[in-house]
């Protein structure tokens, strides 16, 4: 059962990675992304890794994905125009494609399948989240704290590349406003009649 | 405690990345204020990385955070090189920035954090932590690249960088992966250990292709000519220094160590980049016209010498290796501190022409220039030259004759452009204005460089050979 | 069925709920095709707009802060994913873990105020 | 599904037959509750603006959703020239099924949860988080500038509003030590004293767990584009955002799928900070029925179930006297004030975890 759950699920990644590459409109190519993403998921369930597959899914589809889409939706970009030179590169980098299958092929059948198959996916651990938990902030403690860096690395990054001021634009200041009191809004006048108010300059300051 | 004993080994990177916090702060805190003040913040925080790492150099290997970082007396030396040459190439872009309306406090902080990466990529001791490093690195490369974002040249620059760098970077994954998927390891030692299979050759070779990558070794060069002319100038000179012996270091260090054992695999391959590296880089620079293309294709070449050290083996090569790079990214600072100082009235200039006439315009500038030239070309007695000897002696001791014979040629081709430089600087007039004088960071590194390569202190390379021997040796 | 794990039958009603939901979609499209009318014209065809048709293409070029909102929230999502399991350590009483989260969280903290004094966070 | 096979003397084929009848059942009686909390919800609308609301279908017009059901069933299918025709009818339909799926780990009484996942929490932050795919794509198909707008707005509107959500999970998360949904709920038994929005045993931790709680509530709102977050089909500038250009059972799908969400989120709540089925003051094994009969059961699911249908009369009462967010504020709200405070709750409680309640020594 669990090996035919797998076959299913590896073709669908294969077949949906084949669409991403091949379909016309670069909605459908992430589209076809977010189904691979997630029967990746589903095969990391199956292997017992069930953090990392919720994890793939958070991160990926629910994160990566939307900001892709985000960009091939709202980028005006002629994709005609983009596919025009493909035909020339198809074959060098067809060769480097079949080049790379041909390796994993030979690779394939040099694996050692004895050691795949005691594979645990939560050693010393009763759930995969908790072995993960278990070394990643204490043993692992540089790499856990690297990957602090590059975030920071990626927030500087992101502000330094896309961020604008708008000169033109209005903004709230929710402390003034809160710290704004009648006194300096509004000014009682005793108006007599048939002669109007006149609001005198020194009061504008 | 352990924890206290970990941040001392890693003592270089956790000044940089305590440095660049404090950065970050002082500079939300003062925003442009902070803009100048960051530059020499930045150089001291690198000048004193460089200084930790260079007292690590003289002592034994140690390992900290479990295994996962190493300080060999080869690394610290690399460090200390990079760290320092990092903050000289800091310095000098205070001015350019200021003109080019890029002087922004981040530029310093991108330096610091990609300088953290390239540390720890460096003391690596186990492959997750080399990808952490390299993508330190690469992803504030990336941004630096892109960073003057009004110049269409400067984000296609950032984007041609980061496309074909993420390919370099999955290709390393897909390596890491076979290797532990073939070995169940990711520490260096263990990996070495493990008896050699098919999927580790593999994974040895993806590897090796990411790092070929990220050194601009061809046949994975295509992004440096314009990643090179696109980006601005100052983040040019940096990528062209601190990062580049980084890699280089980083590929020899990760060959020799890990692989150390499987040396029949790679030494091939190894030597194969290294021989169409420096074709490509001399026959490529032929054509050009524009400065920082002709010396991205000149760094490509360089690259090549190196890899030969690489491809001679840790016991003749590891030296040779440290010692050419350190010449070259010495002799690089000059040569893009020169990019940086041609600047006319109405802004940079990076034509080959337009360095016609500059023995009669500024004639300091074209004797340093001259110099460097012949440096970078390997013409004795300069100090490249004598770079170029230590690496063609490894090889040939290592018996790669065919190497040696592909590198004199390639030398000799390469000639081409650099006689093209010293032509146009002392046969050829011109009837533009000339350059506007160096700014004061820029002339110092110049003629500093100059100093350093000319022959006068000869003394000055037997020191540092001695220097790496000793090292090496102790590592 | 003998030999699957557990751990991965757990996740059955989980494809159950897909199917019939994917089902009762199917179903309710079809119920519609079939029973409603169909007599397109073009004006009901045409996108809503205030009386006339629109002058070009709807999809334009967008505000560039709706990609930065994206990019920090993968950022923050991240930093999400790396206290998910750190809940077990605090359970445990692992202080090591603790102080190592915590150096993590400063880090991004301090992101965070770079974040806020660039303006990044404000909408204009 | 271990039960089902015992059940069945592990007989695979029947164990499952067992399982799909289980979802079946529950999907019904989820399907027709959210029926009747729609009736409710215009109820309430109508009594805070002294209005009948509906009452001619059935009595008190209690069948009035099923009305409208057949009404939206009627119609004719307008899928618009210019529209991405595959992506327009798929928006919906991933709305609806990924909502739907949501449900799959809720557990509504004790043992009665259809998928027991060891990682519950994370599956509904994955899966609620993609709850933005319907809204993009629906407004992006449909090639028409109120609803491109709208599906804009509401993905950076949800986007922001989860990271706050993602921190609040993780401080609840640590009050029960486990990422399933049935020990979270069982971290709360024994009285309301225990529930999380009152410290989850800690009576301190109120001054943490109650503003956290009410964050969430927001947040909750934001992400599920109720008002006064509901700007991406605000209809005074937007029409009705990026539904514009639906109709028949399309459109049935998207509400369909808004409505599973939105009561998905009241369920979330009551599991997370209000004790889930556990009831005020005692338990039902303290009466001496049997854990696990089916009298106790459904008693706790008649608790469970109160508590949401409490939280739906608040998100239906918001509606009513909340006005709507503009939306730089709504952004502030989200990226200034909830991300911090959120991040700081994270920090105290798990500080007060790991030296109050387990007295680990500071280094």
């Amino acid at each position: 059962m669990q090996l035919i759950a797998f076959y299913i699920l590896s073709t669908v990644v294969v077949l949906s990675a084949l669409f991403v590459i091949s379909s016309r409109n670069p909605v459908h190519s992430v589209l076809w992304l977010i189904l691979s993403f997630f029967t990746a998921a589903g095969l990391l369930v199956l292997i017992g890794a069930e953090f990392l597959a919720m994890l793939l899914v958070v991160v990926y589809v629910g994160a990566v994905a939307v900001l892709f889409l985000f960009v091939v939706m709202m980028l005006d970009v002629d994709f005609k125009q983009m596919r025009k030179g493909f035909a020339d590169y198809f074959v060098v980098g067809g060769m480097i494609g079949l080049a790379l299958l041909a390796e994993l092929a030979i690779i394939a059948t040099a694996a050692n399948t004895d050691q795949v198959r005691n594979f645990d996916p939560s050693p010393g651990a009763d759930t995969n989240a908790e072995a993960l938990s278990n070394v990643l902030y204490t043993d692992y403690l540089l790499l856990f704290q690297m990957a602090g860096i590059v975030l920071l690395v990626a927030m500087i990054g992101a502000i330094v590349l896309t961020l604008r001021h708008r000169p033109d634009v209005k903004r709230q200041n929710v402390g003034d406003q809160i710290a704004r009191r009648r006194e300096n809004a509004v000014e009682v006048l005793d108006v007599n009649p048939g002669q109007g108010a006149s609001i005198r300059k020194e009061n504008e300051k | 405690m352990d924890i206290l004993n970990d941040i001392s080994v890693a003592g270089p990177e956790v000044l940089l990345v305590a440095v660049g916090l404090i950065g970050v702060l002082i500079g939300s805190l003062l925003k442009d204020a902070f803009n100048g003040l960051s530059r020499l913040l930045g150089a001291l925080a690198l000048a004193g990385a460089a200084f930790l790492a260079a007292g690590q150099s003289t002592g034994d290997a140690v390992s900290a955070f479990n295994g996962l970082y190493k300080i060999t007396p080869f690394i610290a030396f690399a460090k200390t090189i990079a760290f320092g040459v990092a903050a000289v190439a800091l310095l000098m872009a205070g001015e350019y920035l200021h003109r080019e309306n890029m002087n922004k406090f981040e530029y310093t902080l991108l330096i610091l954090f990609g300088c953290v990466g390239m540390g720890v990529m460096l003391s690596a001791n186990n492959l997750m932590t080399l990808y952490l490093g390299i993508e330190t690195l690469s992803l504030s490369s990336y941004v630096l690249a892109a960073f003057n974002r009004d110049s269409r040249r400067s984000a296609e620059a950032g984007l041609k960088y980061f496309v074909l760098g993420a390919l370099a970077s999955g290709l390393l994954l897909f390596g890491c992966s076979l290797v532990y998927g073939f070995t169940g390891f990711t520490g260096y030692e263990d990996i070495a250990a493990s008896e050699q299979s098919l999927g580790l050759t593999f994974g040895l070779v993806l590897i090796l292709m990411a790092m070929c990558f990220k050194a601009s070794a061809a046949p994975f060069h295509v992004w440096t000519p314009d990643v090179y002319e696109g980006a601005p100038t100052p983040v040019v000179t940096f990528f062209a220094t601190a990062p580049k012996l980084a890699t280089v270091a980083l590929l020899a260090n990760t060959m020799f160590t890990v692989f150390g054992v499987y040396e029949q695999s790679w030494i091939i391959i190894v030597g194969a980049v290294s021989a169409i590296s420096m074709l490509v880089g001399a026959f490529g620079g032929l054509a050009q016209n524009n400065i920082k293309r002709l010396l991205a294709y000149s760094s490509i070449a360089n690259v090549g010498y190196a890899l030969m050290g690489v491809a001679a083996g840790e016991v003749n090569g590891a030296s040779a290796v440290l010692t050419y790079m350190t010449i070259y990214v010495l002799t690089s600072l000059g040569l893009f501190g020169v990019v940086l100082a041609m600047r006319r009235r109405d802004g940079q200039v990076e034509s080959l022409s337009d360095l016609n006439g500059l023995s009669t315009s500024r004639p300091g500038l074209a004797v340093a220039l001259t110099v460097l030239v012949f440096s970078v070309a390997g013409i004795p007695p300069m100090a490249g030259f004598f770079g170029k000897l230590l690496v063609f002696e490894a090889a040939i001791q290592s018996e790669l004759y065919w190497l040696v014979a592909v590198g004199v040629l390639a030398s000799v081709v390469s000639l081409g452009y650099y006689l093209k430089i010293i032509w146009a600087i002392w046969a050829k007039t011109t009837e533009e204005e000339s350059l506007q004088p160096a700014d004061s960071m820029v002339a110092v590194s110049i003629y500093g460089t100059t100093l350093l390569a000319f022959p006068v202190l000869v003394i000055w390379i037997g020191t540092i050979v001695t220097l790496i021997n000793t090292t090496t040796a102790a590592g | 069925m003998q030999d699957v794990q557990p751990l991965v039958l757990d996740y059955l009603p989980v494809i159950i709920f897909f199917v019939f939901g994917l089902a009762l979609c199917l179903a309710f499209l079809l119920l519609s095709a079939v029973l409603s009318p169909s007599n397109p014209d073009p004006e009901k065809n045409s996108a809503y707009e205030c009386g006339f048709n629109p002058f070009d293409d709807a999809r334009m070029k967008f505000d560039i802060r709706f990609y930065l909102v994206a990019i920090l929230f993968i950022i923050f999502d991240l930093e999400v994913a790396f206290l998910f399991p750190w809940i077990f350590q605090v359970d445990a009483g692992n202080v090591e873990a603790f102080w190592s989260m915590m150096v993590f969280l400063g880090v991004l903290t301090i992101g965070f105020i770079y974040e806020w004094s660039s303006g990044a966070l404000e909408w204009e | 599904m271990e039960l089902f096979l015992q059940w069945t003397n592990g007989n695979p084929w029947l164990a499952v037959l067992l399982a799909v009848a289980q979802v079946l059942a529950f999907l019904v009686v989820l399907l027709l509750s959210i029926a009747m909390l729609l009736w409710m919800d215009r109820k309430v609308l109508a009594a805070s603006m002294l209005r009948k609301g509906p009452n001619v279908v059935g009595p008190f017009g209690l069948l009035q959703s099923f009305a409208d059901f057949g009404k939206f069933v009627l119609k004719e299918i307008i899928i618009p020239a210019g529209a991405n025709k595959t992506v327009f009818i798929l928006a919906p339909i991933i709305s609806t099924v990924t909502a739907l799926m949501a449900w799959a780990v809720i557990p509504v009484a004790p043992g009665w949860v259809n998928a027991d996942l060891n990682v519950g929490i994370l599956y509904l932050f994955a899966v609620s988080s993609l709850g933005v795919y319907g809204i993009i794509m629906a407004g992006w198909a449909s090639n028409s500038k109120y609803p491109f707008l709208g599906g804009l707005r509401s993905a950076a509107q949800m986007v922001s509003y989860e990271v706050s959500i993602g921190f609040i999970l993780v401080t609840v998360l640590m009050l029960a030590g486990s990422m399933n949904l049935t020990d979270v709920v069982n971290a709360q038994s024994g009285g309301f004293w225990n529930w999380n929005i009152f410290g989850g045993g800690d009576l301190i931790l109120i001054f943490v767990m109650l503003p956290m709680f009410v964050m969430f509530f927001v947040s909750a709102l934001a992400e599920t584009n109720r008002a006064p977050f509901d700007l991406p089909e605000a209809e005074s500038e937007l029409v009705a955002g990026y539904q514009v250009e639906y109709s028949s059972s399309p459109f049935l799908l998207i509400y369909l799928a808004e409505q599973i969400a939105i009561v998905l989120m009241c369920a979330l709540m009551t599991i997370l900070f209000l004790g889930g089925w556990h009831l005020p003051f005692f338990s039902l094994e303290d009466l001496g029925l049997k854990s696990g009969s089916l009298i106790s059961s459904i008693i706790y699911f008649g608790s469970f179930a109160i508590k949401v249908v409490f939280f739906f009369f608040l998100f239906a009462i918001v509606r009513a006297i909340v006005p709507r967010y503009r939306y730089d504020q709504l952004m502030r709200l989200g990226w200034k004030i909830f991300l911090p405070t959120s991040l700081v709750a994270v920090i105290a409680v798990s500080a007060y975890v790991v030296f109050v309640k387990n007295g680990s020594a500071i280094a």
